[in-house]
């Protein structure tokens, strides 16, 4: 029996196909503005790189911000549940899963059983969001996926307090004006991201293991950043991707709402 | 004038570090509605909490909401680092909602983070009102704050003493008032940069150095040429600073010159001076309650407008910058009036609302001061 | 401000608009549903208050009366005192003033006014209040600091325990209107003899700046007589606060409402004692067949709202609680903090106390309601001391077997902004879910009510409690 | 023959323009460079290009903008204010009020008959009604912002945004998407919201006609129109140049009054 997940974001939209608890297959799209399209596309790629069809099918769940539009969707589940799920299904020792999605960060403790003890969002303006990483990105000119490796080249500690994302640009364009190299600015933005992420987590109490879920987790500046902010090892999600966890949450409450008929 | 500079731009300063050494205890206070002549007299340091110098807010979020101005934040940011590890005590005010807020933070913060929390923790409820049953209410909190740190730290503090104190700090009011003096020539020798300094250092360092080293610096300013630059004379008022940058951006490219300032640190110490013969709480009380010029003292704009135009008057002052912290609406709205009532009157006003803590909005802030210089005739 | 509204006396039309409401269902059932079809944005707010059967009446001919004093204030020869909810009315009508209550007209011209009153909010930034201010007050201020109100002859506010924005937006109002300013002031500390002392010693100068303001002395046979309808009135209300114990809860979400509006538009004045008596001998019918007051009858979930309980326009948080079958035991704004009132016997000199034998004892027992009343009670102090916040919250909750703490706020609410992430780790600890909603009760540009509605469910259904 | 330059270094755009005896010889309009003396260059380059003189001919260049302390060949900087109010005024003899939408910033100001400035605003808030808020709303819509502008128009519903942060707003706007909502009715909450909180910085100048508005978001109707309604005044448009170029203009008549003052 398959099932899927289908987890459409505000920056991207993922899905995953599970038979029997095994992932059979998986696909990441950057959003469209109509996400009934993106999850179509995205869906339909995954089936196509299973060899399987719409119809073979026997739950899809979905989450994310575009949850509700997701054509022939059985279901729906908040992301904290599914990334909660997804990441105690990859990981059963884990206590906490830190999750940075395009508009918000959003850190969750976890129960031994999977259960969600407690989850706290970031605050408002709080510029701990993939959007936040996005738009320094473009102000600088560098493409996202380099970011990490870049500020691993940084040799002078620089500052960067504005919360406000426009701001935080602002501050980033004074910083290339005054000549800063653009590895220091990048490796001062992952700090101050990171220990605003941490303070999030903080406030609901660190318990380990603690993973990274979401696409910002294959930001290495990120993850070993905020690694030193709670000062303890993020565990890696042993090869799995980080960004598909949420669409593997929900593909899990799939697979169990198919169990119970 | 080397030593305030020093003091001004660090929080554990020279001769903090000098005092600890001596085995001597420090007080740390948060706000001008606290007389340090009480600390002084019990042989203890007094000290203004400050948030200078922070490099991030995630101890300050942790604790306060999103809402909250950031000088607060960054009093339990820096004390969450460890910064203010010197302080054997802290006082309390409920100076306004986010700084009594400091209280429960600071405390909670304690139980998270290992020793940041200061031996002593009190808090002094100072009230809103300076007439009648206020005042006496406030002399019962001084002479109640007063048993608890003979308490604490095991002192008697006599009447004479605090007469003593008050003479001290009556004689640094008494030396910043002439300091002012120097503002209010026509080419002033000395930049708002450093007379601010001097009187945020006056809140930090004991008050006998501070007396000697504003002495010293006062005869060296008798003998100094005026300042270059044909320069536009401004007042900076509002919400609550330390900051000896911002006087700098300001007065940069020497096209303004500071030449007086309402501000919480700042010189407000200046002046008054107090009784040294009769009750000395009697007479502590009524000079810092009822000399406050804070808006958190609701409902006394009238008196504060007053004050603003005689200084603008008595300084010459050709522009006045009305700046806000962020979620400080005491200062930001009493800003709103003061500009439609110094406008009315032809005095050009620039509000700023801006972040407490590194000056990383340089470039807007700048952007507006620039702006105003240049349509100020 | 859109020059238009400049055109619109604020107070008349809400007046207006309330005296129809209220009028709308004298009409025959046919009638009154014919007539919906032509106004359908306030169906839903309209239904709720019909539905509520006669209190929901009584809440609105209260309303309506509520405005037509303030029109005829002046005509009649009455001063005008701006005020706000923490400042109990019942001295007001004993010097004969018609108390103007900002926060409560703002609420209400949220519910009356599609898209509620955000222009006069916007009006009061635009001459000089910061953006950050107390929306609650920025709302109806704004009209009367626009002019299009009747004018204020003087203020009266609290400090603090109020947040600071609220006192601040007074105080910004008296300087702007330049009009005489009086704040009630608090110490940090309550229920011992210092404090009460203070309470007393403040409020005689309250009194004062009214009969110096008035030109008339207070009247103490008519402050005795409005006292012993405040008497009455606590009863009813201690009547209607204990059943928030009873499950299902009886009482219709839209009763905070009432008691809120009422308390704070109407203490001592029969027409809240006619809603009161209303909303108790409907809710004894409810409570007699152990039914819910929720719409669907049915009761899903019990939640104490910790601090406000009304959001910005349209009701629909209201209506939110009733469709999930979530019943609101009430709010920081609904309590009472009577002496025989089951909670304030939990807690050590958090109670007041009626005497009218003499004139200090009447002056005494309206100085201590007054120092009872919500936010300048409870969160006057540091939240973890005796008889502050985390207290009344966790002792309300727990008496009205609350299963989860909601916190509603604005932006401006410095006072618990600065402390509610601490006190809701607290209340976690003792085993209660907390959500901290972050929009702005009166002004939904702050964070949008799908937004809002979003992070409810979420909370509720990740946290199990739906 | 006075050859004069005015040279505007933004946070997103910069422009030069040039200018003979009071009237435009040439101008040109480049995306800034992270490296603002790059970006200073390139765009005098262009200009210069366009009007077929080179550097040595400009007697006098005022800069203006984020990078004007970063600029080589310029004899003196002026604040962005001054020189939009100096230029609106060139643009529009009896403008009175400007409203200057930028890209990080939003300024009003009124000036006297001579492009002097009288009063003016900034918004310190959140950068929602800034240009960056429009551009980066559209991206979510993945339209233009000239696209963007003309939803309102087609608008039966307008949505109401969480509108005092940039980043929310952008999130709401997402759910609506999401929610089905049509686009011409969140591009229309999208320009309210953004008209919303210039004409609160507006009115706090208390605004005289003639207004103007300079800087790209002059061009989008929705805000325009919308912004009308908010002040009672109407906004005029100027034919004479680009409006996104008056802090240019102003920076150049700037240049030439200092020759004049020689």
């Amino acid at each position: 029996m398959i099932v899927a997940g289908c987890d459409i974001g505000s920056l991207t939209a993922k899905a995953i196909l599970l038979e029997n608890d095994e992932i059979i297959s998986s696909a990441v799209i950057r959003t469209k503005s109509r996400p009934a399209a993106s999850a179509r596309e995205v869906i339909q790629t995954a089936l196509m790189r299973a060899g399987s069809k719409l119809e073979d099918i026997a739950c899809l769940v979905g989450t994310g911000y575009g949850r509700n539009q997701i054509p022939a969707v059985d279901r729906v589940e908040s992301e904290i549940s599914c990334h909660a799920k997804g990441a105690h299904h990859l990981m059963p020792t884990v206590r906490m899963v830190i999750d940075i999605g395009g508009q918000d960060a959003k850190a969750m403790r976890i129960e031994e059983g999977g259960a969600v003890a407690q989850y706290r969002y970031n605050d408002k303006c709080a510029s701990g969001t993939g959007r936040f990483l996005e738009i320094m990105a473009e102000a600088l000119e560098i493409p996202l996926a380099e970011m990490g490796a870049i500020a691993d080249q940084a040799t002078e500690k620089l500052v960067i307090t504005s919360q406000c994302v426009i701001f935080a640009e602002t501050e980033v364009i004074s910083l290339v004006n005054a000549g800063k190299q653009t590895a220091d600015i990048l490796n001062a933005l992952h700090r101050a991201m990171a220990k605003r992420v941490a303070a999030l987590a903080r406030s609901i109490g660190v318990a380990q293991d603690v993973v990274m879920t979401g696409g910002v987790a294959k930001n290495k500046g990120i993850y070993t950043a905020l690694g030193k902010a709670l000062n303890l090892k993020i565990k890696s999600l042993n090869g799995n991707d980080p960004q598909l966890i949420g669409a593997l949450g929900a593909a899990l409450c799939a697979r169990e709402h198919a169990d119970n008929g | 004038m080397q030593a305030f500079l020093n003091a001004a731009n660090q929080i554990e300063n020279h001769a903090i570090k000098a005092w600890k050494q001596r085995g001597k205890m420090i007080v740390g206070y948060t706000c001008s509605h606290m007389p340090p002549e009480i600390l002084h007299a019990a042989g203890i340091l007094p000290v203004r909490l400050r948030g200078i110098q922070t490099e991030g807010m995630e101890i300050g979020d942790a604790y306060f909401g999103p809402f909250i101005c950031s000088f607060p934040k960054c009093l339990l940011q820096q004390a969450g680092m460890g910064q203010y590890a010197f302080l054997d005590g802290v006082v309390i005010i409920p100076g306004c909602d986010a700084m009594r807020r400091l209280d429960e933070c600071w405390r909670k913060a304690g139980n998270d983070h290992e020793n940041i929390l200061p031996g002593w923790f009190d808090y002094l409820d100072v009230p809103h009102k300076s007439e009648g049953h206020g005042l006496r209410w406030y002399q019962r909190e001084l002479r109640n704050f007063l048993t608890r740190i003979e308490q604490y730290f095991g002192v008697t503090v006599t009447d004479d003493a605090l007469h003593e104190s008050i003479d001290t700090y009556n004689r640094g009011r008494q030396l910043l008032q002439s300091l002012l003096e120097f503002r209010k020539l026509d080419n002033t020798v000395v930049s708002g940069h450093d007379v601010f300094a001097a009187s945020v250092a006056a809140s930090v360092l004991p008050r006998e150095e501070f007396n000697r080293q504003i002495e010293k610096w006062l005869t060296e300013l008798a003998i100094k040429k005026p300042l270059a630059g044909n320069t536009k004379r401004l007042m900076v008022v509002g919400s609550i600073s330390d900051e000896i940058d911002l006087f700098h951006l300001i007065e940069s490219e020497s096209q303004a010159l500071v030449v007086a300032e309402n501000l919480c640190f700042g010189v407000r110490q200046a002046g008054g001076q107090i009784a040294t013969n009769g009750d000395p709480i009697t007479a502590l009380a009524s000079h810092y309650l009822t000399t406050s010029v804070c808006p958190r003292m609701f409902g006394k704009y009238k008196e504060r407008l007053a004050l603003l135009k005689e200084t603008i008057a008595r300084y010459q002052v050709q522009g006045v910058i009305l700046q806000n912290i962020r979620f400080c609406d005491l200062h930001g709205s009493e800003n709103g009036l003061f500009e439609r009532d110094l406008e009315a009157i032809g005095i050009p006003c620039l509000r700023i609302e801006r972040e407490y803590g590194p000056l990383t909005e340089t470039g807007r802030i700048k952007l507006r001061i620039d702006a105003f210089l240049e349509n100020i005739d | 401000m859109r020059p238009e509204l400049m055109q619109y006396n604020y107070d008349w039309m809400m007046a207006k608009t309330l005296e129809a409401a209220a009028r709308f269902p004298l009409g025959t059932p046919t009638e009154t549903r014919l007539a919906l079809k032509y106004m359908p944005y306030y169906q839903s707010i309209a239904d709720t208050f019909y539905t509520a059967g006669d209190p929901g009446m009584q809440l609105l001919n209260l309303l309506s009366e509520y405005y037509t004093n303030i029109l005829k204030a002046h005509e009649s020869g009455k001063k005008i005192a701006a005020t706000t909810f923490c400042q109990s009315p019942a001295i007001f009508y004993a010097m004969d003033v018609v108390p103007v209550t900002f926060e409560v007209l703002t609420a209400l011209g949220g519910l009356v006014w599609k898209r509620g009153l955000f222009d006069y909010m916007d009006y009061c930034c635009e001459i000089g209040m910061t953006e950050t201010s107390c929306s609650s007050q920025r709302g109806a201020m704004g009209a009367y600091l626009a002019g299009l109100g009747e004018e204020i002859d003087f203020v009266v506010c609290d400090t603090p325990g109020v947040c600071d924005t609220n006192a601040n937006a007074f105080s910004f109002a008296a300087a702007y209107l330049d009009k005489p300013f009086f704040q009630l002031n608090y110490p940090s500390s309550l229920g011992d003899a210092r404090s009460e002392q203070y309470h007393l010693d403040d409020y005689k100068a309250l009194v004062s700046f009214l009969e110096n303001h008035t030109g008339q002395k207070l009247d103490y046979d008519r402050l005795a007589s409005i006292l012993t309808a405040v008497e009455e009135q606590d009863n009813l209300i201690a009547e209607l606060e204990d059943m928030f114990m009873l499950e299902p809860v009886p009482l219709p979400p839209i009763f905070n409402l009432a008691l809120y509006t009422g308390r704070f538009t109407f203490c001592g004045h029969p027409a809240f004692t006619r809603l009161l008596t209303s909303m108790r001998d409907w809710a004894w019918k409810r409570a007699k067949q152990g039914c819910s007051g929720l719409k669907s009858g049915q009761e899903n979930l019990r939640v104490y709202m910790c601090y406000i309980d009304h959001y910005t326009v349209d009701m629909n948080f209201w209506n939110y609680l009733d469709e999930r079958g979530i019943a609101n035991v009430g709010s920081i704004l609904t309590r009472n903090f009577r002496d025989f009132n089951t909670y304030t016997r939990e807690f050590e000199g958090a109670g007041y106390s009626l005497d009218v034998s003499s004139k200090d004892a009447m002056l005494n027992s309206i100085a201590q309601l007054n120092s009872r009343l919500p936010m300048v009670r409870s969160i006057r102090g540091p939240y973890d001391q005796p008889n502050m916040w985390l207290e009344e919250t966790l002792a309300i909750t727990k008496l009205c077997r609350a299963r989860c703490v909601i916190y509603n706020g604005t932006p401006g609410c410095r006072n618990t902004w600065g402390m509610v992430k601490p006190f809701a780790r607290e209340i976690e600890n003792q085993g209660y879910p907390v959500h901290i909603m972050y929009g702005d009760a009166f002004d939904d540009r702050v964070e949008s009510w799908e937004s809002t509605r979003e992070r409810l469910d979420e909370f509720f259904q990740v946290r199990g409690l739906l | 023959m006075t050859v004069v330059a005015g040279c505007d270094v933004g946070s997103l755009t910069s422009k030069t323009v040039i200018m003979r005896s009071g009237r435009i010889l040439g101008n040109a309009i480049i995306k800034s460079k992270p490296n603002p003396v790059e970006s200073a260059q390139t765009v005098m380059q262009a200009a210069l290009a366009a009007c077929g003189i080179n550097m040595a001919d400009i007697l006098c260049c005022i800069g203006t903008g984020y990078g004007r302390n970063n600029i080589p060949f310029v004899s003196d900087v002026k604040s962005e204010i001054s020189c939009h109010g100096k230029g609106a005024q060139w643009l529009l003899p009896s403008a009175r009020t400007v409203i200057d939408i930028g890209g990080q910033d939003c300024k009003t100001i009124r000036i006297d008959n001579a492009g002097q400035v009288v009063r003016f605003a900034a918004n310190d808030k959140c950068a929602s009604g800034t240009g960056r808020f429009l551009e980066v709303m559209s991206g979510v819509l993945d339209i233009s912002v000239d696209e963007l502008g003309n939803l309102s128009a087609r608008a039966t519903a307008p949505v109401t945004l969480a509108s005092n942060c940039t980043v929310w707003a952008q999130a709401d706007v997402i759910k609506f998407v999401n929610s089905g909502c049509p686009l011409a009715d969140i591009g229309a909450g999208i320009n309210t919201a953004m008209a919303k909180r210039v004409a609160i910085l507006a009115n706090s100048v208390k605004p005289e006609s003639d207004i103007i508005m300079t800087g790209g978001v002059a061009k989008n109707k929705g805000v325009v129109s919308t912004l009308e309604k908010l002040l009672g005044h109407q906004i005029k448009k100027s034919r004479k140049a680009d409006p996104q170029i008056a802090g240019a203009i102003g920076a150049a008549l700037f240049a030439l009054e200092t020759i004049n003052s020689r």
